[in-house]
């Protein structure tokens, strides 16, 4: 039988027939549906048993309670915990984003010694002991130069137990030089210590007041514990409570509160006085306090009444001075009313005198530790570590002059003035700081005025970073030794920002440690340890969980099964409270500070012709701008009016920008007497002619690619502006000028 | 020539045109016969190459890391399958035991089977999960509830997995090469066919059971000659008489009861 | 070299001559594959398509090609169906064309789609809801038709002629065409009708949305009246361009009035109801949801209004008074501009079908997003383009497209060529097509 | 499943109390496993199931005014189930459930026509241009609840489906086939610091988002609460995401409308 072309044709056909028949093609068409349904590339996610994990958010200092939702090890979802008392279930959207924090690119995965340049970013892994050991022989070589105060700490946390182990390191080695990252609480704070005579905190019982007066506090930017706020402001909304905003730009406050006053840039206090002079002048202050609990009021009436009329004050503010009038007597007429200051998220502290002009408003409506007021929240009270027993090296650094001044006659109220320290590090030659640590801060990147801060950064010959992420500190530091981040460790949190009760929040391991990092508290106590005594001494603990049992004792149980403890029956006295200033009463005019009151307003930096425009920073939930960058879930919610690609956009009135010749989208030099950069012109109609807006949090150099490199940093273009009654920096803005590339 | 052409013309236009009909009677019957011996190789090797050659190929068989003896725990234990296939408080199936639970039993070798040793030395001492096969694991694209099959439709577990708790051996996995997939998902039998309701575990296996599930609810209370008419017209038309009509577009479930 | 290949009694240019000319073409076919390489592996990010334009320029060229493409179905009718005997002699060009179409159609789908390897979903999985599903069942199925319909032209060609089996496969399959031109006039109908069904069932987009006839919307008859009427203007534009190109006269203008006669007819009516369309449309079905007429086109930073009157009034009314007069058809430049400006229109008008409908916001918050073609989808538009002119080439070379060619241009070396076949008296068109060689 | 009422899953969003903070947008990529790429500032190629827009009342300074408006899924009804996109979908990847009214979306059954996309007047739907990476060591947070898409894919919000489905699996282990309101809240609910968004069945006289609402049956769900509106209502897709809001400017930027007409003109 011969195969001729028949015969394959036949042999073919029979072929095709078979496999027609047989199972081949279509289980291999079933197979392959499932093949190009499933691509090996695409994760699947393990399952396991879902577990929750309660703990306190420390991604900034609201203090929130979070749940963590783990699947077998890994954790998978951060959600609020529901009936916690700062932030009752509802989570911000940083704190959301935890997780791409705890397992993302930008944890710095062991300690890491410097290997090329400073900033050029190469790095060599070391091992723990020999990171201790650099440290170590740095430290003692100082201390042994009788050079123990040019150790700095830069620390964003100091009220707990991390915070005060490292300031009592300090303390034992012999540096006085523990210094806060600056805040609004910086000014609060003073405020609460010249006006009310005590070392407290400011709590705002925001649930309960019913007029909200805010002198700029970005409510629904992040100002205070942001969750909170957000929680009062809708609570606000179901009660009809009025709020009114005085700022110049149509932030989100702004747009959801009852009335926006658009207030000239940095004559806020003016209008707090203003408010006050009206409310005097009708007496339509709250006599029952005033009279009885007040001291210095005439004064202050005579002044208020002279100097800030409506109208006066509408020449400064440009706010109509009938608005001023009918402001003060709906504020005074309320029952709770409320004055909140502080910009934005409140990372500037601000003017004294203007704190000060906000906080004799709620005096002078009696709103001061009562329902629906501003309460004096103690300080923490659980650490009560003996003394440190300082030998003579410790002793004499001790009695060395802070580096950032603050204390010294100038600064006598001031305790922390960290924007001072590029200027004094300058200044001096050698350094007056030879070492520098740096816990939970990222100065790098959120202090102002680059140039000076570089200039400052090369005189430190030593600097240690305690950051569990490659932030720009950590970026520019000679050593990091990483912290586990706080999904992974104990801390206690001993403060919720503007919460009006003692809280302490627990933050605990969630998961087991991901890299090769050491709790900042342990690596303190084993430097101690190595330094030897008497620095050893001052630390009578195994480890940093040994700290906090002792530190707790039998409290640390309930702390570990609820997460946090509340004082929920604080009441800052009953009825009013005894002040604790010299006279016994609350200061309008305090002795120490006589002129501050009235030096309320700050000039911005920079002259008129060359400089013909206000910029001014504004900020955003969306945009996080302190210790911690935007996790990429954040940053891709920015909107595009403020980020394209790697481009910034300021925001200017269309008229402003017409002026200049910009239109939507364009390009421009942005420049202010402390540097320049090119950014893109976004049109808002929300904004005063004559100011530039400028987001803040962007414009990274470190981190990863999904927040390096984009936009532009506003610090490195402002500049402190010290407020020369409390030395604190209040710059608001400073001049600038857009034109056109 | 031109009389072939015309026969072929005539048979051609019975028919479009397919190359075998219009050659085939072209030539005698020898020709005929080699063309059909052809054919029958053709037919006869396919159909061997799809039946028997294919499966090979398309499987790779797979060992168990440690040999379970499923019928001997399942002697051993309280409460059946869910002593060690149990279910979570929140109603999630815990599925294959993980380490920790074996190590209660197991801490130590309790026999000297070489299994038991085995499965003690290389992994309760080292404190590593075994790498299981999962004979019924799906794509992650498919969502099942054990918790809406067994404690609300009250199913036994064999419905689905067939008796495993009678077995002394662990089979041989068998891995579809192409989906990466267990062969008891597609049934053991290459053709599909099923006899068990545990045969096999794909799409339509689920939705045949759902359907009926659904026609048992439907036709309650319904006359038997109408349940029988039913029956008849949802084979012919699958789909279309389903007792719940959930989703707008297939009239079946809607696609999100077992997809995710 | 390949004169062997050629059809009887046509001349030819030499092979290198040929395939030099191709050069350009070939390179643009080269860059052609590249881009749909591109697409393929890397995904679609390699396109300038965003969430706002999930249909851009391929799917506008999906629906271009087959609305050109139509020249085949509706010449197909007006041959086989209707009985325009005369329709002949340009049927194998038309067939060609719209055999190019639909390929190109084919592809380019294959490219668009995200995930190609389940691209057989849309059959295995059909939802029969979908315009979509109609589009690519029909779109498959004419497909088959035409290559079935183009099959006997390349089994005409001198050699395969040849071959006794092909030669009488040939003559069974022209006996049968009628029926194939019918199932693809049916077919077509539907297809046509469903791309247009495609926008118009979309009721979420007020520009696009019509109310519907039975069960489909007007769009949908207007897409295959659209496609008969503009269909034919291709066909025509492109034998004109493929004469220009060979230097000769390849189809008698006889032919050429006929259709475009029936084009011009085609096209009247079809602007007519284009026009009441859009007039309901503007003063009914939009302000039904709040939106006025104006508002679909002011908002647009490029075009505006200008795009409507465009499409209809340039690419409409203009060319269907051209080709409704005699004088028109019969004036080379007229004609010619008339089906340039034809084509031009359907293109518009599927232009605005896809990407205005995209493009129009509809939630009043929104803005109105731009987008312009990256090179590969450029690139992969194109590939088509040189594709079918590689295949009008050769088919040209190797095949009796034109069966008219021969007669309209002798070869005056060659003694005794053979008669062209006579083109009205036979009463079986097949066979008459067949080479005479036979007879 | 017998005698199980059919229930309406739907949202009310409180544009009073929203403050545009992107918690829900966070929540929702954090439990739904969205991927992200460097640059995200293409909102046209970023995928965000839920979406919040920024709205202005086009005033000059200062009486401009902004309010936020999240957009997740609107889960369009239609005309007795036929939601915009569901209907056009070539391959049935896409998909209404008169169960839920929950519009699904299957992703390995989507093969990426983008046809859906193109019927869903609120760009709700997102497609994946790019295969989603998530950086060394970040796929450890991802969740095995909803299955991480492929590229070429369309995706969009489910309600947090699985949630439905886990809730689900809770209740069966107690004997009980009904939920309680709040066993299955989505995620983008859970998170929302001002409590602006509130979930629920929109059958149930007893859920929030019913009395809230007060769902019109007669007119197609449109709500009789005066203070409420729908996107886009007039092109009847029927969608279950409704909106609160005091400000008339806003609630008249929800839809279109001829200049002679009033909010809800036209009916």
């Amino acid at each position: 039988m011969k195969m001729d072309r028949r015969s394959f044709l036949s042999f073919l056909i029979g072929g095709a027939a078979g496999t027609t028949l047989s199972p081949l093609p279509w289980k291999l068409t079933d197979d392959l549906a499932i093949w190009s349904q499933n691509w090996p590339w695409t994760p699947v996610p393990a399952g396991g048993e879902v577990t929750f994990v309660e703990t306190t958010c420390m991604l900034c200092p609201g203090g929130c309670g979070v749940t963590v939702r783990k699947v077998g090890d890994r954790a998978v979802k951060i959600e609020g915990t529901p009936g916690h008392p700062v932030n009752d279930g509802g989570i911000c959207i940083l704190g959301l984003s935890g997780l791409q924090l705890l397992y993302g690119p930008t944890r710095v995965p062991a300690p890491l010694r410097r290997a090329g340049g400073r900033g050029e970013n190469h790095w060599e892994k070391i091992s723990w002991d020999d990171a201790l050991a650099l440290v170590v022989e740095k430290l003692a070589a100082l201390r042994e130069n009788r050079l123990s105060h040019t150790l700095a700490c830069i620390s964003g946390t100091d009220g707990g137990t991390v915070g005060r182990l490292m300031e009592r390191f300090l303390t034992a080695y012999g540096s006085p030089n523990f210094i806060r990252t600056p805040s609004m609480r910086d000014a609060y704070e003073m405020t609460l210590h010249l006006m009310q005579g005590v070392q407290a905190s400011a709590g705002f019982d925001v649930e309960n007041a019913d007029f909200i007066l805010s002198f700029g506090s970005g409510i629904l930017e992040g100002w205070g514990s942001p969750v909170r706020m957000f929680r009062a402001h809708s609570a606000w909304k179901e009660k009809g409570v009025k709020v009114v905003q005085i700022e110049p730009r149509l932030s989100n406050t702004a747009a959801k509160s009852d009335k926006w006053l658009p207030v000239n840039p940095g004559t806020e206090a003016v209008l707090a006085l203003g408010l006050a002079h009206v409310i005097l002048k009708e007496s339509l202050h709250r006599k029952e306090f005033v009279d009885f609990y007040a001291s210095g009021l005439d004064r202050w009436k005579n002044e208020v009444i002279s100097k800030w009329t409506p109208e006066q004050v509408e020449a400064v503010t440009g706010i109509d001075k009938s608005t001023t009038v009918a402001l003060a007597r709906s504020f005074a007429r309320a029952d709770h009313p409320l004055a909140l200051c502080g910009r934005g998220k409140g990372s500037t502290p601000g003017s004294i005198g203007e704190f000060m002009a906000v906080h004799a408003l709620n005096a002078l409506v009696g709103n001061i530790n009562r329902k629906g007021g501003v309460w004096a929240v103690p300080g923490p009270d659980y650490i009560r570590w003996p003394e440190v027993e300082m030998d003579a090296t410790a002793a004499a650094g001790m009695q060395q002059p802070r580096i950032d001044g603050a204390g010294t006659e100038k600064y006598i109220f001031a305790r922390h003035l960290l924007h001072r320290v590029p200027e004094m590090v300058t200044a001096a030659d050698p350094s007056l700081v030879q070492a520098l640590f740096i816990l939970e801060a990222n100065p790098y990147y959120t202090l102002s005025d680059s140039a000076l801060l570089k200039k400052a950064w090369d005189k430190i010959p030593f600097i240690v970073s305690f950051s569990s992420f490659m932030d720009e500190t950590a970026q520019n530091a000679d050593l990091i030794l990483p912290n586990h981040m706080y999904l992974e460790r104990y801390e206690d949190v001993s403060y919720a920002e503007g919460f009006n009760k003692p809280y302490i929040g627990l933050a605990k391991p969630v998961i087991h440690p991901q890299f090769s990092t050491m709790h900042a508290g342990d690596v303190i106590l084993r430097l101690a340890k190595a330094l030897g005594d008497p620095v050893q001494k001052a630390f009578p603990w195994e480890d940093y969980e040994g700290c906090l049992d002792d530190t707790f004792g039998d409290a640390l149980e309930t702390l570990r099964e609820t997460g946090y403890r509340v004082e929920a029956d604080f009441a800052p006295g009953s009825g009013y409270p005894v002040f604790e200033t010299a006279s016994g009463r609350f200061e309008f005019i305090p002795e120490e500070i006589r002129d501050a009151g009235m030096q309320a307003m700050v000039q911005p930096q920079g002259e008129e012709p060359a400089f013909p425009l206000i910029l001014i920073p504004f900020d955003s939930q969306r945009l996080a701008n302190g210790y911690i960058g935007d996790p990429p879930f954040v940053i891709k919610t920015v909107p595009d009016t403020v980020l394209k690609g790697d481009a910034l956009f300021v925001e200017v009135h269309p008229e402003t920008a017409k002026a200049i010749g910009l239109s939507e989208g364009r390009a421009a030099l942005l420049a202010t007497p402390k540097g320049q950069a090119r950014v893109r012109v976004h049109l808002f109609e929300g904004i005063m002619p004559g100011l530039v807006g400028i987001p803040t949090g962007l414009g990274h150099q470190a981190y990863d690619g999904y927040l390096a490199g984009k936009g532009v940093n506003a610090n490195a273009l402002m500049g402190p502006v010290e407020d020369g009654a409390s030395g604190l920096n209040a710059a608001w803005g400073i001049r600038a000028k857009l034109s056109r590339v | 020539m031109s009389t072939n052409d015309d026969k072929a013309k005539a048979d051609a236009l019975t028919d479009t045109g397919k190359q075998p009909e219009q050659d085939k009677p072209e030539k005698g019957n020898g020709a005929s016969g080699s063309i059909l011996f052809f054919f029958l190789v053709g037919l006869i090797a396919s159909l061997l190459v799809g039946w028997v050659v294919f499966p090979e190929l398309l499987y790779s068989k797979k060992k168990q890391p440690i040999d379970f003896n499923h019928a001997l725990h399942v002697d051993m234990v309280d409460e059946g399958c869910e002593s060690c296939h149990f279910f979570r408080e929140d109603g999630s199936f815990s599925g294959v035991p993980e380490l920790a639970q074996c190590i209660e039993c197991h801490e130590e070798a309790q026999t000297d089977h070489p299994e038991e040793i085995k499965f003690v030395t290389q992994y309760v001492e080292k404190y590593r999960e075994v790498p299981w096969l999962v004979y019924s694991r799906q794509p992650n694209c498919v969502f099942f509830s054990h918790a809406a099959h067994v404690r609300l439709a009250e199913m036994d577990c064999v419905t689905c997995h067939g008796p495993i708790g009678e077995s002394t051996h662990s089979r041989i996995y068998e891995e579809n090469r192409i989906t990466g997939l267990s062969r008891d998902i597609w049934g053991r039998n290459i053709a599909g066919i099923k006899r068990n309701s545990w045969d096999r575990m794909k799409m339509d296996d689920c939705a045949e059971c759902h359907a009926e599930a659904a026609t048992k609810t439907a036709s309650e209370g319904e006359a038997p000659i109408e349940g029988f008419f039913n029956n008849i017209i949802r084979i012919a038309f699958p789909g279309s008489l389903s007792g719940r009509k959930s989703s707008v577009q297939t009239q079946n479930e809607a696609c999100f009861v077992c997809h995710k | 070299m390949d004169d062997a290949l050629f059809p009887k009694g046509v001349k030819r240019c030499p092979l290198p001559e040929f395939l030099m000319k191709l050069g350009p073409v070939v390179a643009l076919l080269i860059w052609g594959v590249v881009a749909m390489l591109m697409c393929w592996i890397k995904g679609l990010n390699q396109t300038n398509m965003n969430d706002a334009y999930g249909f851009a320029a391929w799917i506008w060229a999906d629906l271009t090609v087959i609305a050109l493409g139509g020249g085949a179905f509706f010449t197909g009718f007006l041959r086989y169906l209707i009985g325009k005997e005369k329709l002949k002699n340009i049927i194998n060009f038309a067939v060609l064309i719209g055999f190019i179409c639909y390929s190109s159609a084919l592809l380019i789908l294959a490219i668009d789609i995200g995930q190609p390897l389940r691209g057989w979903f849309i059959f295995w999985h059909a939802n029969v809801h979908s315009m979509l599903t109609e589009v690519a069942f029909c779109l498959t199925c004419y497909f088959g038709v035409l290559t079935i319909e183009y099959l006997p032209l390349v089994l005409e060609n001198r050699q395969i002629d040849r071959v006794p089996f092909f030669h009488n496969l040939t003559h069974h399959m022209h006996e049968v065409m009628p029926l194939f031109a019918a199932t693809g006039a049916f077919l077509s109908f539907f297809h046509q009708g469903s791309l247009g069904g495609v926008a118009g069932v979309l009721f979420g987009r007020p520009f696009a949305f019509r109310e519907g006839l039975f069960i489909w919307p007007w769009t949908f008859f207007l897409f295959t009246w659209s496609a008969a009427a503009y269909g034919p203007c291709f066909t025509i534009m492109l034998a004109k361009i493929t004469e220009k190109v060979t230097g000769k006269r390849l189809i008698k203008d006889d032919v050429y009035d006929l259709l475009a006669k029936i084009a011009g007819w085609m096209m009247a009516t079809y602007i007519v109801a284009k026009i009441i369309d859009t007039w309901y449309w503007a003063t009914v079905t939009a302000p039904a949801r709040g939106m006025t007429f104006m508002q679909f086109y002011s908002n647009n930073p490029l075009y505006g209004i200008w795009i409507l009157i465009l499409e209809i009034v340039i690419g409409g009314v203009i060319p269907a008074a051209i080709l409704l007069t005699r004088k028109g058809r019969n004036t080379p430049f007229a004609l010619m501009t008339a089906v340039v400006l034809g084509v031009i229109g359907v293109c518009v008008n599927r232009w605005v079908m896809v990407l205005q409908t995209l493009a129009v916001p509809v939630l009043p918050f929104e803005g109105w997003p731009m987008y312009y073609p990256s090179w590969q989808e450029v690139a992969t538009t194109l590939l088509p383009v040189a594709y079918g002119i590689i295949l009008v080439a050769f088919s040209y070379r190797y095949l009796p497209v034109f069966p008219q060619e021969a007669e309209l241009n002798p070869i005056v070396s060659e003694p005794a060529a053979p008669p062209a076949p006579a083109p009205d008296t036979d009463a079986e068109p097949a066979d008459a097509e067949l080479s005479p060689a036979q007879a | 499943m017998k005698h199980e009422q059919a229930k309406k899953y739907g949202m009310v969003i409180d544009l009073d109390k929203c403050t545009g903070c992107g918690a829900c947008m966070v929540a929702c990529m954090a439990e739904n496993n969205v991927p992200f790429k460097e640059d995200e500032t293409n909102k046209l190629d970023s995928i965000t199931w839920m979406r919040v827009y920024q709205l202005t009342n086009g005033k000059p300074f200062p009486d401009t005014d902004i309010c936020y408006l999240p957009r997740p899924c609107m889960h369009c009804e239609g005309d007795h189930g036929h939601s915009p996109c569901v209907s056009v979908c070539p391959a049935t990847a896409t998909d209404y459930s008169m169960d839920t009214g929950i519009v699904s979306q299957i992703y390995t059954r989507c093969f990426g026509c983008r046809y859906c996309m193109a019927a869903c007047p609120y760009h709700a739907r997102y497609f994946n241009w790019w295969d989603p990476v998530w950086p060394n060591g970040m796929e450890k947070y991802l969740n095995p609840n909803v299955s991480p898409r492929m590229r070429g894919v369309v995706e969009k919000c489910s309600f947090c489906y699985h949630r439905y489905q886990l809730a689900k699996d809770r209740a069966f282990m107690e004997g009980r086939r009904e939920l309680e309101e709040e066993e299955y809240q989505t995620a983008c609910t859970q998170a929302c610091p001002a409590g602006a968004i509130v979930f629920g069945d929109l059958n149930n006289k007893t859920h929030r988002v019913h009395q809230i609402v007060q769902p019109d049956p007669a007119h197609a769900g449109r709500p009789k609460n005066p203070k409420a509106f729908r996107l886009l209502e007039r092109l009847g897709t029927n969608p279950k995401v409704y909106y609160l809001s005091s400000r008339e400017w806003v609630r008249r930027s929800g839809d279109h409308y001829l200049p002679h007409e009033g909010p809800g003109g036209g009916h």
